[in-house]
């Protein structure tokens, strides 16, 4: 149950456009079923009141649609930023993807997002309703007259379970109070697959990659994926593909991708969040982050606007790239 | 009618495996189901339905169509099919049955598709009845019925036992070939699993969805709704829906330069995407909202034009599930046949 | 498509050696866009180049293959053969059949393959080669020299009788180097002020010479033709302008006590003073770390007595900016420290010196008035004992000294052993020596003089060891002919230490970007044919900064460095390198990532309106480059994710090209 | 000459100030080194892009080497630096998806290090030999 309550946001929402601050509000709109939720740009008071919604299920994080959204309405747009994505909004702002002046950015605190297939592996397919009550979410099925109670924190999408930092870096206004930096344990995966033989990471990789139907939804949801063109679409770049055509065009797509956004991935999760495939995507872009840190100081993507990126920059004596693999696996 | 005890169902398995290859859904680590190869030891899943739709068993992601060997400046042609293996789909649930009729109307009507042609001569297909229905489930909007699911064969699965019933030729042949392994039985337990699945179809919260606003003819009214742009103003233009869409049946051609020749393949396209039917002259959908349009359209209004008014989709509820800011068909439908409705 | 010409080189029997030439212009025949495919003895000679003339004319070529030797060598060459064939010079790729093939491989079949695998790589290329020109940029027609040294004065004055400004920066207060401190140069035997001082002089009175002395360069920004230097004239404490030079200041300063490093530390001079008599400029400096006024405000001395006012304690470093065409480096040398050769007692005894301090003992204007006196105890020397090569020649394992010959030591050693038995006949002077080396204009004789008719005792051999004793030198040497161990009791031993680059040249070489080798000499854009020029364009090398020089050698080098300048500086436009970066602005994000690797700041945002595919317009940040600052290194391209930035001549598909035909 | 016996391919990305030159000096000076490296000559080793160094791999080759001027010589002052920073982000990505880290391989090599060239190329194709073909980073349709 997140702290802050809908009626809260729209309440904030109606005064500024009322008091002309926005002209229009991004938000959580409403869908099908209590767990379904779609980003949607809201302009006027009625809209709000009919479709808006916040629940632990509004885990979209809205920054790269300021890049577009922002040339869409005249005057400020309005957007809610939980405290990771004011990451990805900094980031977005150190890269000039859009115009600081026509947004009014409001912090909310986030408690934290559910995965509806986590809640699915408990309580089953066909979810009638649910209801978000305190620490619990009461479940109902088609199947069992019943509701089934879940703790939300058995629920939490991998990303909240490792969240990184309820601080908000970026925002004009801040609902609720201001959080702290995480000490996660957001790298104790990468670790456990450094520790691996070569062999048995090859075979892991494999596996998760194979499965990869290039969707590109990790791409395009990526709020650091925000390329005019795609490599990948250019026909003209050398390196264009539609789809894998075998395991090696998999792995080229996500190393690349995950190279192209070193240094400016803020570990948003977005990409893990939406993939059909539920491919750990993040374990790719946490591994770059965990070897920057480890190899020219802890960076954190986003943190500040105009932030130097560890790949466009250097020290007179950086470790040499023959001395990477002395740490981790076992055979190195 | 013909029935076996679940317990032997790895019998059945390795019984059609022993004459051609067998797919069937098996859980993946992740807790999603896929298709795989039966071999020894591998347990059929329980899960309503496969992330991928079985479309893929005859009409792949890649496929190569043909191979230029160039040596120097000589060009010799190669041919690089293989797809005449025989092969059993087992567990396709109702829904996706019903695509391929749709993906056949394409393929294999006027310019017969010899690659999906043959594939489909290749394949049987063993349906199952839903015992679960999800809330993403709408295919009775489309007339499906998942407790009579179509194909080859169609099996009902119980607690305990599962039932087959042959449909066609070649179902019959391979229902034969089970012969030992299953035995004569009437309707009765089938049709109570028929009730009970219906009953539930009954409780879906999508089962009042219907189609009366769509069909063919239907383009002027639709293709210029404003509505279209509040629908598309989200969507991230990725290719989810269309690559878990069992119907979808979009594809490019490419040729790809090994070094020493040239692969000429195909491979699924989405119309979500920028680079979609790009011609000489460029795209001819060039916003977001016009290749969102696209899909809808397709699915409501064009494919049932083309299609003595079969819509072309099946309501597995796969994109509702799958899209990464769960803008669907069924959002879809509702805001525009209400808006043409009133 | 392209039409590509494909000219395979025999280079004699460097390459048809171990390369099937007439089988790789074969099978380059059949390779895609190839119309014409040859082989011949001499690509590179008149006949080779008429024949891919020719070939342009007769096949309408549109692209030239040369497989020959490296690039690094000619593709200039054919480069401006098919520019002679109408032809855009960039159409042309080499493919290094040479150096990279057949000089490293034995096998004539390996040879031959990887011939024909490198051949394929450069028509995948030239086959995505465009047509390129170069960009022009502006010349600023004055020129840099930094060291005042005879290196800097002649390259200084050459430049500017071609009517050329220049600015010396020399860091000490006077120009005139190490020349200035010797007593007479080989083998003319004509004393070294005499023929030093009134060049110096004329720098001082040549107008369009500035001279910056006690001054440093501290940053260097931009490009051949277009320098941006900051010069940092460190506060001398003297009104230069206003000084006359007439010493005043020097008589009354108290400070006695501060070591003479003109004179190497063998006497003292005061905290206000001119170096030597005849220093150009010839003012006054104050040592902040020896002058008691400025230390702690006690004294003002100086001030008092300079009639002329010039002392200013308040004076600060001063940054002066100032825009160059060319820079010429004339950093010069030092002799090594002799620390590390505890052997010859070079820290226990005062009257074991090196060769430069021989050099102010004999001199005139010395702390000896000229007179030959132990520094010890200021008796005259009966026996000296000179050793040669300390530092020099030795093995690249040995944790001191130098590797390279020091190539002047052998002719000065020489000259001080003849000069000493003709002042002072009755001194015994033995020279112990591993190889005398004497190549040069009357170099030999005069060694020879000094042996034959001076009666100098060379012995080939290596001094071991130099002990203290008394007020006697036990010198322990080997006589490699004689093969005996000698015990020589030696009043004064002359070490000719080794020669190195002067430690201001690495940090130097750095602002330049200018490569150097191991051992600091700055290294030039070709070992025999451009020894002059570094290979960062614009920077020229006059002197010992390039390596071991006599004088005669550092004036002629000075002299060719300084027309090279004058050829530079001569043109008002430069036309630059071609190949540099670019960026499409249909794909550029505007995300600045370019622009924080670019070394040069080449690349630039600018805000451009785009038509949007639903017709409406959008401005966007794009990057746009500065061709004539770019130098091509390509890092932006690579840290451009969408791959708007590319690199002219080096291409992401000409690259990919190449990997691709090299892994067929 | 043996058909049987393995040769690795090897593509090496060498600077054309410090590498290349390098290069050079090793013909110059006759050191032999296996014919499987092939040299492709690039402005700096900062012009290599990942991209590149996967193409290779997929087109078929068995290790991939980069060659630029030591840190500090830069002909492009800091070029290499970045080199540094790209190539070991990248390689160690390689290796943590279980691809041999043998295959590639970073080396200094200035333009007067024509042996230290040659003798990092014989090591380099023996590390490589004893690897064997490339399969973890192979596209079947490449190979011939």
């Amino acid at each position: 149950m997140q702290k802050i309550t809908r009626e809260q946001l729209i309440e904030k929402a109606v005064s500024l456009l009322a008091d002309g601050t926005v002209s229009c509000v991004l938000g959580w709109s409403k869908g099908e079923f209590d767990y379904d939720v779609t980003p949607a740009l809201f302009n006027n008071e009625e809209e709000l009141k009919a479709n808006f919604v916040f629940n632990d299920f509004c885990g979209v994080n809205f920054s790269k649609y300021l890049i577009s959204k922002t040339n869409k309405c005249d005057g400020k747009i309005l957007v809610f930023l939980k405290p990771c994505d004011t990451y990805s909004f900094n980031q977005l702002l150190t890269e000039h993807r859009f115009d600081r002046e026509k947004v009014y950015a409001v912090g909310i605190p986030c408690e934290g997002m559910a995965d509806i297939a986590k809640v699915k592996q408990i309580c089953g397919d066909g979810i009638s309703s649910i209801a978000f009550d305190g620490e619990k979410m009461a479940v109902t099925t088609l199947y069992d007259d019943a509701p089934v109670m879940i703790s939300t924190a058995d629920v939490l999408a991998e990303r909240c379970v490792n969240c990184k930092s309820k601080k908000h870096v970026a925002f004009d206004e801040l609902m609720g109070d201001e959080g702290e930096v995480i000490d996660s344990n957001r790298f104790d995966e990468v670790e456990k697959l450094e520790a691996m033989t070569p062999d048995e990471r090859f075979a892991f990789w494999q596996n998760e990659l194979s499965r990869c139907i290039r969707c590109n939804a990790c791409r395009d949801v990526c709020p650091a994926c925000t390329c005019e063109k795609c490599v990948f679409d250019n026909p003209n770049s050398g390196v264009e593909n539609k789809s894998p055509a075998n395991s090696f065009e998999e792995k080229m797509f996500h190393i690349i991708r995950a190279f192209h956004v070193a240094g400016r991935c803020t570990d948003c999760g977005e990409c893990s969040r939406v993939c059909p495939q539920n491919i750990p995507l993040h374990l790719l872009n946490r591994k770059f982050i965990k070897d920057m840190n480890e190899f020219y100081g802890e960076y954190q993507a986003g943190a500040e606007v105009g932030l130097r990126a560890p790949l466009v920059d250097y020290t007179l004596t950086d470790i040499e790239p023959g001395e990477v693999f002395d740490r981790g696996d076992s055979d190195a | 009618m013909r029935k076996c005890s679940l317990d032997k169902i790895n019998l059945v398995f390795a019984e059609i495996a022993k004459s051609s290859a067998l797919y069937l859904p098996v859980d993946q680590n992740d807790g999603s189901a896929a298709y795989k190869k039966w071999e020894e030891g591998t347990v059929w899943s329980n899960a309503l339905n496969t992330v991928r739709s079985p479309k893929d068993f005859f009409f792949p992601q890649t496929e190569d169509l043909m191979k230029f060997k160039t040596s120097g400046k000589n060009i010799e042609i190669i041919d690089t099919r293989s797809e005449a293996e025989d092969f059993v789909v087992f567990g396709v649930r109702a829904c996706d049955v019903k695509s391929f009729d749709i993906l056949d109307r394409v393929f294999l009507s006027e310019h017969v598709d010899s690659f999906y042609g043959s594939r489909r001569e290749h394949g049987v297909i063993v349906s199952v009845a839903c015992t679960r229905p999800s809330e993403t489930c709408f295919c009775k909007t489309f007339g499906i019925d998942p407790s009579e699911s179509a194909g080859d064969i169609s099996a009902w699965k119980t607690e305990t036992e599962i039932f087959f019933k042959a449909n066609t030729q070649k179902g019959e042949e391979l229902l034969n070939k089970l012969s030992s392994l299953t035995e004569e039985c009437d309707e009765t337990v089938v049709n109570e699993q028929k009730a009970k699945i219906n009953a539930v179809m009954n409780k879906l919260p999508l089962k009042d969805l219907n189609t009366e606003a769509f069909g063919g003819g239907k383009t002027n009214e639709f293709f210029n709704s404003p509505l279209w742009d509040e629908l598309s103003q989200t969507c991230l233009g990725c290719g989810t829906c269309t690559f878990v869409c069992p119907t979808c049946q979009c594809y490019d051609i490419k040729d790809f330069n090994t070094g020493n020749g040239v692969i000429r393949f195909r491979c699924w396209d989405s119309c979500m995407y920028s680079e979609f039917t790009k011609m000489a002259h460029g795209n001819n959908r060039l916003t977001q909202k016009e290749r969102f349009r696209q899909r809808f359209m397709h699915k409501l209004v064009y494919y049932p034009e083309n299609n003595d008014g079969l819509f072309s989709c099946v309501g597995c509820g796969r994109c509702i599930s799958k899209c990464p800011i769960s803008m669907n068909i069924v959002k879809v439908m509702k805001k525009m046949g209400g808006a043409v409705n009133e | 498509m392209q039409r590509v010409g494909v000219f395979v080189c025999w280079c004699g029997s460097n390459i048809a050696g171990t390369v099937d030439v007439e089988a790789v212009s074969e099978a380059l025949k059949s390779e895609p866009g190839v119309v014409f495919s040859t082989n011949y003895q001499y690509m590179c000679s008149q006949a080779g180049q008429d024949m891919i003339k020719d070939a342009v004319k007769e096949h309408n070529l549109t692209g030239i293959v040369v497989c020959s030797c490296s690039p690094r060598m000619h593709e200039a060459t054919f480069r401006k053969t098919a520019a002679a064939a109408g032809l855009n010079p960039y159409m042309v790729e080499i493919a290094n059949i040479r150096e990279q093939c057949s000089w490293v491989h034995k096998d004539m079949l390996t040879g031959t393959e990887k011939a024909i695998i490198l051949g394929k790589a450069a028509i995948a290329k030239v086959n995505l080669n465009a047509p390129l020109t170069p960009g022009e940029s502006p010349v600023t027609k004055r020129a840099l020299v930094i060291g005042g040294g005879i290196a800097g004065i002649q390259t200084a004055l050459d430049i500017a009788d071609a009517g050329f400004p220049v600015d010396i920066v020399e860091k000490k207060p006077t120009i005139g180097g190490k020349m200035a401190q010797l007593d007479k140069t080989f083998p003319t035997l004509d004393c070294a002020a005499c023929i030093l001082t009134p060049k110096m002089v004329d720098v001082a009175q040549n107008e369009k010479i500035r001279i910056f002395s006690y001054s440093e360069v501290s940053e260097i920004k931009g490009f051949v033709g277009n320098f941006d230097v900051t010069i940092k004239k460190n506060a001398r404490f003297v009104k230069e302008d206003v000084c006359t030079g007439c010493g005043a200041c020097v008589e009354k300063c108290p400070m006695k006590k501060v070591p003479n490093e003109f004179n190497l530390g063998m006497d003292n001079r005061r905290a206000i003073y001119i170096p030597f008599a005849q220093a150009v400029p010839k003012v006054a400096t104050i040592d902040p770390n020896a002058c008691n006024m400025l230390k702690n405000g006690k004294c003002g001395l100086c001030a008092r007595v300079c009639t002329a006012g010039a002392i200013d304690y308040t004076q600060k470093d001063e940054y002066i900016e100032e825009k160059y065409g060319a820079i010429v480096v004339a950093t010069g040398f030092n002799p090594i420290s002799m620390d590390k050769f505890d052997e010859f007692a070079y820290n226990q005894s005062k009257d074991v010196i090196t060769s430069l301090e021989f050099e102010r003992l004999t001199n005139a204007a010395g702390p000896t008035a000229g007179k030959l006196l132990r520094p010890s105890d200021g008796k005259h020397p009966h026996t000296i004992v000179f050793v040669q090569c300390v530092g020099s020649r030795c093995d690249a394992c040995a944790e001191k000294g130098k590797e390279y010959c020091s190539k002047i030591c052998c002719m000065y050693t020489a000259k001080h052993a003849m000069l000493t038995r003709d002042k002072y006949p009755d001194t015994e002077v033995y020279v112990f020596y591993i190889d005398v080396r004497t190549p040069g204009k009357n170099f030999d004789e005069f060694y020879r003089r000094a042996v034959e008719e001076y009666g100098v005792k060379y012995i080939k051999g290596m001094v071991g060891k130099v002990t203290p004793e008394g007020d006697v030198l036990k010198v322990q040497a080997s006589d490699l002919i004689a093969n005996k161990q000698l015990h020589i009791d030696a009043d004064l031993v002359v070490l000719a230490a080794a020669i190195e680059p002067d430690k201001s040249a690495r940090p130097l070489a750095t602002m330049l970007t200018a490569s150097m080798d191991t051992n600091d000499f700055f290294t030039e854009a070709h070992p025999k044919l451009r020894p002059v020029e570094s290979p960062t364009a614009g920077v020229f090398l006059s002197g010992a900064c390039q390596g071991p020089k006599d004088i005669p050698e550092t004036v002629s080098q000075a002299g060719a460095a300084a027309s090279k300048v004058i050829g530079l500086l001569a043109k008002d436009k430069l036309t630059g390198n071609p190949c540099v970066a670019h960026s499409n602005e249909l794909m550029c994000n505007g995300c600045s990532s370019c622009e924080r690797v670019c070394p040069y700041g080449a690349i630039t945002y600018i805000d451009k309106e785009f038509r949007m595919p639903d017709r409406t317009t959008k401005i966007r940040r794009v990057a746009s480059v500065n061709p004539a600052v770019c130098q091509g290194c390509g890092a932006c391209t690579v840290t451009c994710p969408s791959g708007a930035m590319d690199l002219n001549g080096f291409a992401n598909l000409q690259i990919m090209a190449e990997v691709d035909a090299i892994c067929k | 000459m043996q058909v049987n016996e393995y040769k690795p391919l090897i593509v090496a990305f060498c600077c054309n100030w410090c590498s290349y030159a390098g290069a050079d000096l090793a013909g110059n000076n006759r050191l032999n080194y296996p014919a499987e490296v092939k040299i492709i000559r690039v402005p700096c080793s900062c012009r290599v892009n990942p991209m590149f160094v996967l193409r290779a791999f997929q087109r078929g080759a068995d290790g991939v080497i980069i060659c630029g001027c030591h840190p500090g010589d830069c002909h492009y002052t800091s070029g290499n630096y970045y080199t540094r920073r790209r190539m070991a982000a990248l390689f160690s990505m390689l290796d943590y998806l279980g691809i041999e880290k043998e295959r590639t391989r970073v080396e200094w090599v200035s333009a007067a290090e024509g042996a230290k060239f040659a003798a990092t190329m014989n090591d380099f194709v023996e590390k490589v030999t004893a690897l064997g073909e490339n399969k973890r980073l192979e596209d079947l349709r490449c190979k011939k």
